[in-house]
């Protein structure tokens, strides 16, 4: 039985000893750097669309791009598992989902890599990625990912698997919202992390609203994370805009899980300075003022300024970063626009909706 | 009378019946100060307070078992699932509790509360925005189910259903919330008895068997083969699914000796399924042609891309071809 | 929001400054003690009934009557809201539920007071004893009594009832085995009650086995009440052998309930010295030492030498308890033999299934 | 061949499942050194280890989740849900997850595990320990529902259903478990497939479809009936549920007119409705008489006390009744 673990609250920036992110490199530093930023720039596109009634809907990760870059980066990407929630765009496309595979996503076009165009946008999936493919139903993928993170154990424990074979998938990471943890699926994902002490990663991207219901009247508990002594798991709160900040307490959690040592939940705290979703106004239950202060706070600024100061990026450098990126989101709109609609006949086909007997899958 | 839409007719429903008794409170997510997603409970938390519009946390098992418990204690729970779709998390407390509440106790604890989903498809919703509910709940003894497919009715009968001593699952064609519109009465405290069918249209060629928007497609689809075919079609309401209405079902069916039921869900196990069990055995003597079913594709979706959804969804035009194909049978 | 509060450790007696059990009067003390063995001895007839191959099924409260019988005095008895599950035999009995109606349950005869028959036995419900129905899926009573905790505070808040008008419920206390404590309905019930700050008491009898499951496979923390402070609810932990150590936290936990100050989790650290129905063989999963060393411990014996230690009990008064214990089982018995066997007909009535329209149920 | 009951059939595949396959695991609450409740499992936590037979906390709804991680990432994961009657609270990860997924996916993630549920009543279990849980799931496209009726089948379908890349929920009949002997190759790797309906007993008179312990009840009543009336009931036991063998069922009723459904569940859109609806559709031309369905009635759940529960279960008489009604028609 694992021991409880007292919060750390990383949030007030009190670091102490050895941070893993001071041996990135200046090359990783500025490709978390373009991650974050081509995120939030696929996603400013995606509202543009939006506004001109091109695409029918859009949910957002603006705001929550920092802990998300930082979460790619920290494990063993696109051989780890991740099983994400719709806000984490920058991070799938750290993980290798293409700018142009999303925008064919908003379209539900043809050939569409998460779902074949039947799901909405960001319900992301991409097996070459070991990215699990999400529902709408929010918290159902934290059970399935201490599954996964079973398995994991499971196969090295059975001989099947060689602990240090970093080819295959070590951990499971899992994220969500913060009003997403009152659900009972997560009580029952995070209680077999607990129990069987797995290699387990919960990301709670605590934005401070679950659509317009602000966090008292979705918990009686000041931080998601003084939770986790509940799950004999380990608690950390981190600040969410602070990339780096959230990268250290992400390796930490991954290399716990590598070793087997036990379950992680961290709690980035964030905000989503933009409506939940396209569909969303969110005039009627906040504050521009609220909004107007977080925006200050935002992510990508704060990382940026930091670079700038450090020297690492230039303005020089900005400016190609931001050049590059407007070609990069030019040119997924581009293939999107070209890709055709899907003929309905296969989508709608019993073939479709069973896997064919015979077929030994092996994960 | 006024043309409201049917989502205002709902919202009115929900006012009133708070006006009227203290006992009655709304709680789902968003329901407060963002008034629904779909903007139903707009307004009511300044009327009524944030005692009585209560934004629960985003657990739905919690919000039909606080209804539950309120209910048992005398209020008048109207809990508000946001989509259908994310009902499952509360099955248990549905299928298990709600509905066998009354009679594993016999009778000593009642469970008088509405549980208001929106449902169904065409508003590219995808696998988890677009899902019909009502053929698993009716599988339920203990509960009643409603789908209304018009203002008139969806005030009625959301009245009755807050008034109505038992578990009434109320779904909502959100795809008609603003599309579907019609008169319902200015001022006046009315009431849709929970129960009978209604016949939106009479005709003695074929009977078309339907709810929700798809009675709303069928009377469209109804209308255009009389025209342009001179089919009589009698368009059945079945509104209430559960208890079902027998002797409503088979008194058009006794006339016309000919059925097709139009459903949106996907047809193996759905709702007509019953509705044809009930025709080829108490209808057997009146059957003139094969029981049809026009229903969604048995895939676990509805999809989500444009072209793909539309040949998912039932809607006026395959209608009137499955009518016609009927009556020339 | 409710503060965080710290674990109450009365497991180890150290209880400081005023009991309210010390408030009790001789004759309340010796009727708590006449509720756990009238209990105990209806609970033993069942186990010798299911043995003559009388009875089809018991499920048994023994060990567990010194925490419910506590539950039953420290509140207002018949008003307050119970929603208990099925080991709950001497809560039920000390609430009012009599011996003959149990029996009469045990064979499921005509008239059966909690579901006229329909419901296995130790399903409980009794109306006019403000005691709920229940089922047996574990742990769904819990967010309900979170619901009827929710009217209480409702009707006082939109002034339609007196809060210090004691003929009304003012509270509800439900409770559930440590097992049960995993289900995800457990986690989103006591999250209500934190979040509203309901007159709410969750009694989590915790007797180290679901079936043949140990706690160590169930959760990863020590205490069942560890896990208060996740939902902002006060949590004691209380030696749910002692009655009176049960009594004391109980009655601080209505107080706060009535008060409106904020839910409440009690564990109570108990044993079943018995399998876990009748349906059950306990030696493939526990060793007979372990319960042989908690028999020693049972809660009635160790009230019993209190009792006499203190010379509230006496000799000839047990002597006469036990005679009364054993007439009042044979005369249950008794009208439960005569009672008739039920016509199925008015069960499988559709009437049986629907309140009827026009109902104006007031709770 | 060896005389087995169907859940010595049960244990033994597997048994020789997890000695066939590692990635194969048992989860479940008391599956470990309890060997279930109903002893399905005992003796494998000795033989393959803890970590392969895993008893799980008290939460059914993770149970199923492990299965679906587990299974998404390579494993074969066999949930064991200790009663039907308790499935509820997993419906969420079972009908949106599990069933979904590979489609969702667009055949990236298949999710191959097999859920195990003793379903069923007659045993004195009252509302929460009997019931039929396979019309809910009937309708849930994804998923393959498997009702074995005899020993030789449960063997041959479990094994099927482990090797099978989707999920399969394996429905078991308590009341049968060790009621229900047949023969079962001594030993030899054998497997029946899912999908193919089983005619259990051929005749001209009239069909019965049922499946489980009322295909064993049917197969008694229409030895009866033939015994007593010299009435020749064909006897299709329809094994899976889902996806359904139309073909298989339309076979039998073109040759005999004439069908009733047995089955123990409430008779509203219980599975029974899909067959009626099947043959009313494309067996209209064959129609004999009124399609019939013998079921349990719409109450809640089935009671506890034994005349109650005797009054709720079809069983062989009743069964043999139904059909001299229905021959006589
Ligand atoms: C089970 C379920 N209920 C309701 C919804 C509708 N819904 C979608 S997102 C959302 C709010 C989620 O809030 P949070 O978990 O805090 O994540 P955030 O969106 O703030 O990142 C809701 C209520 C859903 N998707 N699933
Ligand atoms: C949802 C559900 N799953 C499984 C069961 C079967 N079951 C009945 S009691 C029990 C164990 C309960 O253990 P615990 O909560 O510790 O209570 P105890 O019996 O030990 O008092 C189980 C698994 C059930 N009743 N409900
Ligand atoms: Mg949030
Ligand atoms: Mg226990």
């Amino acid at each position: 039985m694992t021991e409880f673990v007292t919060v750390d609250t990383r949030v007030d920036g009190a670091l102490s000893g050895e941070r893993p992110s001071d041996n990135l490199t200046e090359e990783q530093l500025l490709d978390m750097y373009w991650s974050m930023l081509i995120s939030r720039r696929v996603d400013e596109r995606a509202w543009i669309l939006h506004r001109q009634g091109r695409i029918a809907f859009h949910i957002s990760g603006i705001g929550h791009e920092a802990c998300q870059v930082a979460a790619a980066y920290a494990i063993n990407r696109g051989v780890d598992y991740i099983h994400p929630y719709y806000r984490d765009l920058a991070l799938v496309l750290a993980l290798g989902v293409t700018p142009a595979q999303f925008m064919v996503s908003l379209f539900g076009k043809e050939g569409e890599y998460s779902s074949g165009g039947r799901q909405m946008p960001s319900h992301f999936s991409a097996k070459w990625l070991n990215l699990l493919s999400m529902s709408s139903p929010v918290a159902t993928q934290v059970p399935q990912a201490a599954g996964l993170a079973f398995a994991i154990k499971y196969k090295i424990e059975q001989g099947m698997q060689d602990p240090d074979d970093e080819s295959l998938p070590r951990l499971a990471l899992t994220s969500l919202g913060e009003g997403s943890t009152s659900q009972g699926e997560w009580h029952e994902g995070l209680n077999w992390a607990g129990v069987h002490s797995l290699p387990f990663v919960c990301l709670v991207q605590n934005n401070i609203y679950a659509i317009s219901v602000p966090m008292e009247q979705q918990m009686a508990v000041k931080n998601v994370a003084d939770r986790a002594p509940a799950y004999g798991m380990h608690g950390v709160i981190v600040d969410g805009n602070d990339v780096l900040a959230c990268y250290d307490v992400m390796v930490d959690a991954a290399q716990r899980a590598y070793n087997l040592d036990g379950a992680t939940l961290i709690e980035a705290k964030t905000y989503r300075p933009v409506p939940h979703s396209s569909d969303d106004d969110d005039r009627s239950y906040r504050e521009r003022e609220e909004v107007e202060a977080w925006k200050k706070k935002d992510p990508i600024l704060k990382y940026q300024n930091a670079l700038l100061e450090r020297g690492i990026l230039t303005d020089e450098l900005l400016e190609e970063y931001n050049a590059r990126a407007k070609e990069t989101v030019d040119e997924a709109m581009r293939i999107a626009e070209e890709t055709p609609w899907p003929d309905p006949a296969p989508h709608l086909h019993p073939n479709s909706v069973y896997a064919p007997n015979g077929l030994d899958w092996k994960g | 009378m006024a043309m409201k839409t049917l989502i205002e007719a709902i919202s009115e429903a929900m006012d009133e019946e708070m006006a009227r008794d203290e006992r009655v409170f709304i709680t789902g997510e968003d329901v407060g100060p963002r008034g629904g997603v779909f903007r139903a409970t707009m307004g009511l938390i300044d009327k009524y307070g944030a005692g009585r519009v209560v934004d629960s946390p985003l657990a739905e098992l919690s919000i039909i078992a606080i209804g539950i418990g309120a209910a048992m204690a005398g209020l008048r729970p109207i809990c508000e699932i946001q989509f259908a779709d994310f009902i499952h998390p509360a099955m248990n407390q549905i299928i298990n509790e709600a509905a066998k509440m009354y009679y594993r106790s016999d009778g000593q604890w009642p469970v008088p509360m509405v549980i208001r989903a929106p449902y169904g498809g065409g508003i590219g919703g995808g696998l988890y925005h677009s899902q019909s509910l009502e053929a698993i709940f009716a599988h339920v003894p203990g509960l009643k189910i409603v789908v209304p497919s018009n203002p008139y009715d969806a005030k009625g009968l959301l009245k009755s259903a807050v008034r109505d001593p038992n578990p009434v699952m109320f779904f909502e064609t959100k795809k008609g919330y603003r599309l579907i519109k019609g008169e319902v009465p200015e001022d006046g405290d009315y009431t849709v008895p929970i129960g009978p069918v209604n016949v939106l249209r009479e005709g003695d060629d074929l009977t078309v068997y339907a709810y929700g928007i798809m009675a709303y497609y069928t009377w469209q689809a109804a209308e255009q083969v009389a025209d342009e075919d001179g089919i009589e079609c009698e368009v059945v309401d079945i509104r209430t699914l559960l208890p079902l209405d027998r002797e409503g079902i088979l008194e058009s069916f006794k006339k016309t000796g000919k059925a097709l039921i139009v459903y949106e869900d996907n047809l193996t196990m759905g709702y007509g399924a019953e509705i044809a069990a009930v025709l080829s055995d108490d209808g057997f003597e009146y059957m003139d042609g094969p029981i049809k079913r026009l229903a969604g594709p048995d895939v676990p979706g509805v999809p989500f891309s444009h072209p793909i959804q539309e040949a998912f969804m039932p809607n006026p035009k395959k209608i009137a071809a499955a009518i016609r194909d009927l009556a020339g049978y």
